[in-house]
């Protein structure tokens, strides 16, 4: 698996918020097929990062190549039709729309939506069948990170890039959520994903990057990561 | 350093300011404020125009008293405050008198600044409130509302016998004081007005003050507001299916209330003075002709020749007193009597107030023509 | 009166009908150093909101030195000597350093309404001591040499520092402090942790939410977690850090094992 | 009664203008957070390129179902064309500048409108010919409306429907509601923001360029600056329905309509503005984001 | 800021001896951006400041023109006793108006203080009380005397005015520096952060728009005594866009942004008068090329005043 080419690779990549640098020269590559999680204290700059490789946020200086393309100066809409999906932080669905409207601007750039993938998100992820009428806003928590996820595949992308999608959910909507993004990375698509919940995170991953203001102070296997004390510091301040 | 430059300064400026008033001395300047602009606009251009046509001709044989006259126009686009920067602008540009302006509330709102800086001014304004300070500055040159209303409701209550009568106007003092006098006047004769209200000029819609009138079931709805607003309530009331009769008021008396009213123009009345293609003067013939000839239409309605007769009376005044001394002209226009003017004789009043002036109600022919009804 | 500074009893506070904060109850004493943490999204920050006033909660009861505050707008909250810093940093950010840190001598200053208009001899009195006050803490949070700076083109760590000096400047009695360390490199945490001792040790009770675990154990002498607005543990340092319900809460439950 | 029922068509008409206009400025709203103050001048605009494409075009005194219909589309998608010309030019580059640049940029290019009009076509009034839809009157027992009004309300609602419909039943529609609520997440979905605006003001306008069509053929005389009394009751109406909502313009259209009528028919024509401003400031007292509009908490 | 004061003085200066070299018609000129000045300042506190969308401030201007207007006309008041009035009166009607809807948010603000501005027009077209002078306004507005002496030419106006502006400038300073001008900015800037503070956000809201109008209406009353005549139109909802509009193009809470609006807003149409209409279009290309360009005015605020004693080593 590890032999496959580079889905994503971004190069020295830095990035400011008016003086503010929240990226200093991070270098991060995904391999078609694979899992990565970037791990991380709040404020290490993972939203930042992941804001600018779909578009959101311009770079200062970096490339970033996504399946051979410099997309560095994309805009974002154009990044979706290149087939990478992001669904941000905070779920930010469209609280006005149905769940299933949400999930139709999912496939926004399809000429016409693909039935399929849309009866395999119900497939996986049930409770949305159920509330397919239902506005997006009166949804639990973790109905609504379903929907985002589940609206964030529907335009068939190569990369899935999720942004803490267990923030807030209790332990056994955890357990759905990551089933589901499991489930959607054996389909074949390649998932970039930022999590807080380490040992989910990690066990569902190839690969892990820890970023700490706004660099990257360590990479590895997930065993490697889940077994080394750096995230038991990180994350508890078990002190070395 | 500093000081010597402020002296030259100041020297520079003042020897200027001599210049300037020496040049002053050469000329006789006219000011016209009136309604160049807005929704007067055509009202006011030809005014303007028609004052620079007299004084071309006056120009053309040497001016008066052996100067130049030079005019100069400010627009108060119809609106009191602008009229008040008018007045305070004409003033200091040391103009001998002002003709306007075309409506009495812009009209009024300059007069006092011109009757402190002792500067003549002639309007057409024909609310009555304007020579009620009886400032010896101020001269009309038409007729006021009283006697407008007094002839209308003679019309309304003898000739028409309506039995239900309407009055609307706008906000306007010019109009507000003559729907007032109007209603006066009619109930003075006995007669029954079932109705007084206002429109928003300008607002377009005025359906649901029609409709209400309808509810009424008047005889006539008589509207002392300008053509503008008077055009389209004419329409509406057509449309609105309200048989009674439209009386306008002399503000009316333009050609844009028949396009406004379209083919709703026809039977509706207008009372005024006679209108320009009716005066049989001589005078009359001419300037309207001259006037023709330089501009290539004719003038937008009599208020400019009334306008003009004022200019006129004023032009004589300087010539007969040999005099740029506003109070001496002042005291000679008060007791002038049977000037020649474009619209009859001039005689003024020791108030200022024109004496004179006959009325008539015209009905709107099919092709827009008017037939006198009523003198 | 209670020997507790704040106490909150019970409080439930909803978004939507969904559960922000549940049923929960602390204590907090004079002088203490009080932490609370808990993964993101547990309702730490909301609690604090609750506490300054800015929402109300729905059930419960927020008591300050033995009276019921909640309800209560947020700028009589902060009058009774409760100040806050914020998650995402709120400064006036084109304003200077020093203005950011006076408008927390607002409540300190006596100034009367016609002194926006004329000055009198007692109000430029007070304007200095107040400026005077400002600039005491710009060297105590070694800001002097920024003083004039808009606060918003300094870095993440000196906005930190402005936050807080602004919060101290209304000389509270209980600070609190939402994630103090957030962006913050080893070195800034290491000597913000200094500064928050000293702080109390002028007298000050703090109340914080903070990520950097190292920091809160080493500083913090009561710990309250939270979980999905409730209280799933509480203790000092070292019991909470082994209580496996907090191992589990943060560093995720493994599914099925 | 049949005054009642006159008052009631009379205020529909007018609602269903001010409705039209409302929607315009509502949609702007809903997606940029802009107050579009150039919105009343294209309306006025409408008037004047109208009335020219009709007389100048096809001769003043012909008329047929083609030659109306022909002046509406065409005067649409001029007035559709100024729109997005001005997104391009005065709201575009201000997206992230201060939110209050953009509303003097708005207000910059209303002025702008505004005296190219009265440049264009002069400062005096304009008045429409009378035979652009026949004259025909109908009377029901007492209730009189006319052929032009008919037009107005009928045509008015069958926009409005299709409006609902493209907004809730198509894919763009959706588009733009969704741009309106998150234009970050809407990017994300691959939704041109750009484009999605551009929709907006194509739509706004050209319902602008039809109400300002029907205020020539019904009221006849058409003046440089009235766009701004038309923009201005449509905006308060957007503001009563809730700003940004569209089924909530609508309503305070018609509602500001009808309440106009009753208050000038049966209390007094003299108060009716104050009567409408003393509505909206209680609408606004204890619904502080309109009659539809959503009260958004602010995050801390 | 220390600088804008700077600016300030030689501006004052300059205004100052602007008669010695002017005719009476630059005169008038010179007094109407005195007196527009004046009213643009009032704007700027609770705009620029305070930072309440207040799109309706001709309204306040005009309460004070009109209360001059109708104690001197109707009642007989000499027109330096309506002065006290004429700044109560706004201040009084800012905060009853105001009060219940100072709460509202940014667009919706705006929208309600139009409807104030539109209401109070109507008000005044009514000629309520017959006290208004309808759509004509009041004329013949007396001239300024005391102790006998009449204060009529157009130097002694324009000094008048010229006064009204000093004082207002050293409000405007005054303010600056005191906890009330510094909370107004806290508020405007983050008012999440200014509550937290202990700030009492409607408070010091509502204190700006009663300052602020109180200004406007001294602004009104030496405006009623330039022009002799008060009329609706000077008051009207275009005239508060243009104050709104001035605070914008010249820079918020800038005081040589807010002289710069003015002359931009004002004096230069007078110049080019002669182009008539197109210069309104100028104008409102104007607007927009300076928004895109200079999107915080054309010179905006630059804050950190603070005295001179804590400037130790600043970098």
């Amino acid at each position: 698996m590890s032999e496959n080419k580079n889905l994503l690779e971004i190069k020295n990549l830095h990035v400011s918020y008016g003086a503010i640098k929240a990226i200093k020269g991070i270098d991060i590559h995904v391999k078609e097929g694979e899992v990565v999680a970037i791990l991380g204290a709040n404020g290490a700059g993972k939203t930042t990062t992941l804001r600018t490789i779909s578009g959101l946020l311009r770079s200062n200086s970096g490339e970033i190549i996504f399946d051979g393309k410099d997309i560095t100066k994309t805009p974002a809409h154009d990044i979706v039709s290149l087939g990478m999906s992001h669904s941000p932080e905070g779920r930010r669905v469209f609280g006005t729309l149905s769940t299933e409207e949400n999930l139709l601007m999912g496939a926004y750039i399809l000429k016409k939506y693909d039935k399929k993938v849309l009866d395999w998100i119900y497939e996986i992820l049930p409770r949305l069948k159920e509330r397919r009428g239902q506005l997006a806003g009166t949804l639990s928590g973790g109905e609504q990170q379903m929907l985002a996820i589940g609206r964030s595949i529907m335009s068939n992308p190569k990369l899935l890039i999720l942004d803490e999608p267990s923030l807030g959910l209790a332990p056994v909507l955890v357990k759905v959520i990551f089933k589901a993004i499991k489930e959607i990375s054996k389909s074949g698509v390649t998932v970039l994903l930022v999590e807080q919940n380490a040992k989910a995170a990690l066990k569902l991953a190839d690969r892990g990057y820890v970023l700490e203001l706004g660099k990257i102070s360590y990479e590895g296997n997930s065993e490697e990561l889940l077994n080394s004390k750096t995230i038991q510091e990180a994350y508890l301040g078990k002190k070395k | 350093m500093k000081r010597r430059l402020l002296k030259l300064a100041t020297s520079v400026v003042a020897t200027s300011a001599l210049v300037a008033s020496l040049n002053a001395a050469d000329v006789i300047k006219i000011g016209v404020q009136a309604p160049i602009t807005g929704k007067y606009a055509n009202e006011g251009q030809s005014i303007d125009n028609g004052v620079k046509l007299i004084v071309d001709q006056y120009n053309a044989k040497g001016g008066v008293l052996g100067k130049k006259i030079e005019v100069v126009s400010c627009d108060d686009e119809g609106v009191a405050q602008k009229a008040a920067i008018c007045a305070r602008k004409l003033v200091n540009a040391g103009v001998l008198a002002v003709i306007g302006s075309y409506t009495s509330g812009a009209t009024e709102a300059a007069q006092t600044t011109y009757y402190r800086n002792g500067v003549l001014q002639t309007s057409d304004g024909t609310s009555d409130s304007l020579t009620k300070h009886k400032y010896w500055t101020f001269f009309r040159n038409s007729f006021p509302n009283s006697a407008e209303a007094e002839f209308t409701a003679k019309y309304f209550v003898n000739v028409k016998h309506y039995k239900k009568i309407a009055v609307l106007s706008d906000y306007s003092s010019y109009a507000t004081g003559l729907a007032d006098a109007t209603a006066k006047a009619i109930k003075n004769l006995n007669g029954n007005v079932i109705y007084r209200g206002k429109i928003k000029s300008g607002t377009q819609n005025f359906t649901a003050v029609l409709t209400k009138i309808k509810s009424l079931n008047p005889d006539v709805i008589y509207f002392s507001g300008y053509y503008n607003d008077g055009g389209l309530l004419r329409a509406q009331q057509v449309q609105l299916g309200i048989k009674a009769d439209f009386v306008g008021g002399d503000s009316n008396d333009n050609p844009d209330f028949m396009k406004l009213a379209g083919s709703s123009a026809k039977g509706t009345y207008l009372i005024n003075v006679p209108t320009p293609d009716i005066l049989p003067y001589d005078i009359a013939k001419k300037f309207l002709k001259d006037y023709k000839a330089k501009y290539g239409m004719m003038p937008a309605s009599i208020w400019t020749l009334l306008n003009i007769d004022g200019l006129r009376a004023v032009l004589y005044g300087v010539e007969q007193t040999k005099s740029t001394d506003t109070k001496k002209i002042s005291n000679f226009l008060h007791k002038l009597k049977g000037f020649p003017g474009i619209t009859g004789p001039v005689n003024f009043r020791s108030d200022g107030e024109r004496i004179g002036g006959g009325y008539m109600a015209y009905e709107v022919q099919g092709d827009n023509s008017y037939k006198i009804v009523y003198k | 009166m209670s020997d507790y500074l704040l106490e909150i009893k019970d409080v439930s506070k909803f978004f939507h009908g969904l559960v922000a904060i549940d049923d929960l109850s602390m204590k907090v004493k004079k002088g203490q150093i009080y932490g609370i943490i808990g993964p993101n999204g547990a309702g730490k920050t909301t609690l604090f909101n609750c506490i300054t006033g800015l929402y109300t909660p729905e059930k419960g009861e927020i008591i300050w030195e033995g009276k019921k505050i909640n309800g209560i707008a947020p700028y009589k909250i902060a009058e009774l000597g409760i100040l806050r810093t914020f998650q995402t940093i709120r400064l006036f950010s084109e304003m200077s350093v020093a203005e950011n840190i006076m408008s927390g001598r607002h409540i300190k200053s006596n100034q009367k309404w016609y002194n926006g208009i004329i000055h009198t001899p007692s109000m430029k009195k007070d304007e200095k001591k107040n400026w005077l006050k400002v600039g005491e803490l710009m060297d105590f949070f070694e800001l002097s040499k920024y003083a004039t700076t808009p606060a918003g083109d300094l870095s993440y760590g000196l906005q930190r520092r402005i936050e807080m000096a602004r919060a101290l400047a209304a000389e509270p009695k209980l600070l609190i402090l939402d994630e103090p360390a957030a962006g913050l490199n080893e070195n800034e945490t290491i000597k913000l942790a200094q500064t928050i001792r000293e702080v109390r040790d002028q007298g000050v009770t703090i109340l914080m939410i903070e990520h950097d675990m190292d920091m809160v154990m080493s500083l913090c002498e009561y710990i309250t977690v939270i979980n999905f607005g409730a209280k799933i543990s509480e203790g000092e340092p070292s019991f909470v850090q082994d209580d496996p319900v907090v191992v589990e809460a943060y560093i995720g439950s493994d599914e099925d094992e | 009664m049949d005054i009642f029922l006159q008052q009631l068509i009379n205020g529909l008409t007018v609602g269903s203008l001010y409705a039209l206009v409302a929607l315009g400025y509502t949609m702007v709203y809903g997606v940029m957070k802009l107050i579009n103050f150039a919105h009343g001048d294209l309306v006025a605009l409408s008037a004047f390129a109208g009335l020219t494409i009709y007389v100048e075009i096809f001769g003043e005194g012909t008329n047929s179902l083609f030659i109306v219909l022909s002046v509406f589309v065409i005067t649409a998608l001029i007035i559709a064309f100024v729109g997005v010309l001005l997104e391009r030019l005065a709201y575009r580059p201000l997206r992230t500048a201060p939110r209050l640049s953009a509303v003097v940029s708005a207000l910059g290019a209303s002025l702008v409108i505004q005296n190219s009009i009265m440049l264009i076509w002069g400062p005096n009034m304009k008045i429409f010919p009378s035979n652009l839809f026949p004259s025909t009157i109908w009377n029901l027992n007492g209730v009189v409306f006319t052929f032009t009004q008919v037009m107005i309300m009928g045509i008015s609602a069958l926009l409005m429907v299709g409006l609902y419909i493209f907004i809730n039943k198509t894919k763009m529609g959706t588009a733009i509601r969704a741009t309106a609520i998150d234009q970050d997440a809407a990017k994300l979905m691959g939704i041109n923001v750009n484009r999605v605006i551009m929709t907006i003001f194509i739509i706004g306008s050209a319902l602008g360029a039809v109400a300002g069509l029907f205020i020539g053929i019904n009221y006849r005389g058409i003046t440089f600056d009235m766009g701004w009394t038309y923009g201005l009751n449509a905006f308060v109406a957007a503001i009563m329905g809730g700003i940004g909502n569209i089924p909530g313009a609508m309503l305070g259209g018609i509602l500001l309509g009808l309440f106009n009528a009753m208050i000038s028919g049966y209390i007094s024509s003299e108060w009716a503005e104050t009567f409408t401003f003393v509505l909206l400031v209680v609408i606004l007292i204890f619904r502080p984001t309109g009659i539809l509009g959503e009260t958004i908490a602010e995050k801390v | 800021m220390r600088q804008s004061y700077k600016i300030a003085i030689v501006f004052l200066i300059v205004m100052g001896f602007f008669p010695l070299f002017s005719n009476s018609s630059w005169l008038a000129v010179g007094t109407t951006f005195l007196i527009y000045s004046v009213v643009a300042f009032s704007q700027d506190i609770i705009l620029g400041r305070a930072g309440a969308f207040q799109m309706g401030h001709a309204l306040f201007f005009g309460l004070g023109a009109y209360a001059t207007a109708i104690l001197n006309v109707h009642f007989g008041v000499p027109i330096i006793y309506t002065f006290i009035p004429a700044i109560l009166i706004p201040l009084i009607m800012a905060i009853v108006l105001a009060g219940p809807i100072i709460h509202l948010k940014g667009d919706y603000l705006l929208v309600a203080t139009i409807g104030f501005n539109i209401i109070f027009i109507q008000v005044i077209q009514n000629d309520i009380f017959g006290l208004t002078g309808g759509p004509n306004g009041i004329f013949g507005i007396d001239v300024v005397r005391i102790f006998g002496v009449e204060f009529m030419s157009q130097t002694a106006i324009y000094y008048m005015s010229f006064m009204l502006l000093t004082l207002t400038l050293l409000i405007m300073r005054n303010l600056d520096a005191s906890k009330y001008g510094r909370a107004m900015f806290y508020i405007n800037k983050d008012d999440i952060a200014a509550q937290s503070m202990g700030i009492n956000v409607r408070y010091y809201k509502l204190y700006a728009f009663a300052l602020g109008s109180a200004i406007a209406g001294a602004a009104g009353s030496m405006f009623a005594i330039q022009y002799s005549a008060v009329s609706p139109e000077a008051f009207n909802v275009v005239q508060s866009i243009m104050f709104f509009t001035i605070v914008l193009v010249g820079g918020s809470a800038s005081l040589p942004g807010v002289l710069i609006g003015t002359f931009v807003m004002f004096v230069l149409p007078e110049i080019f008068r002669e182009f008539a209409t197109a210069r309104y279009l100028v104008f409102g290309l104007a607007m927009i090329l300076t928004m895109i360009l200079r999107p915080r005015g054309i010179w905006p605020v630059k804050f950190g005043n603070i005295p001179n004693y804590l400037k130790k080593d600043t970098k």
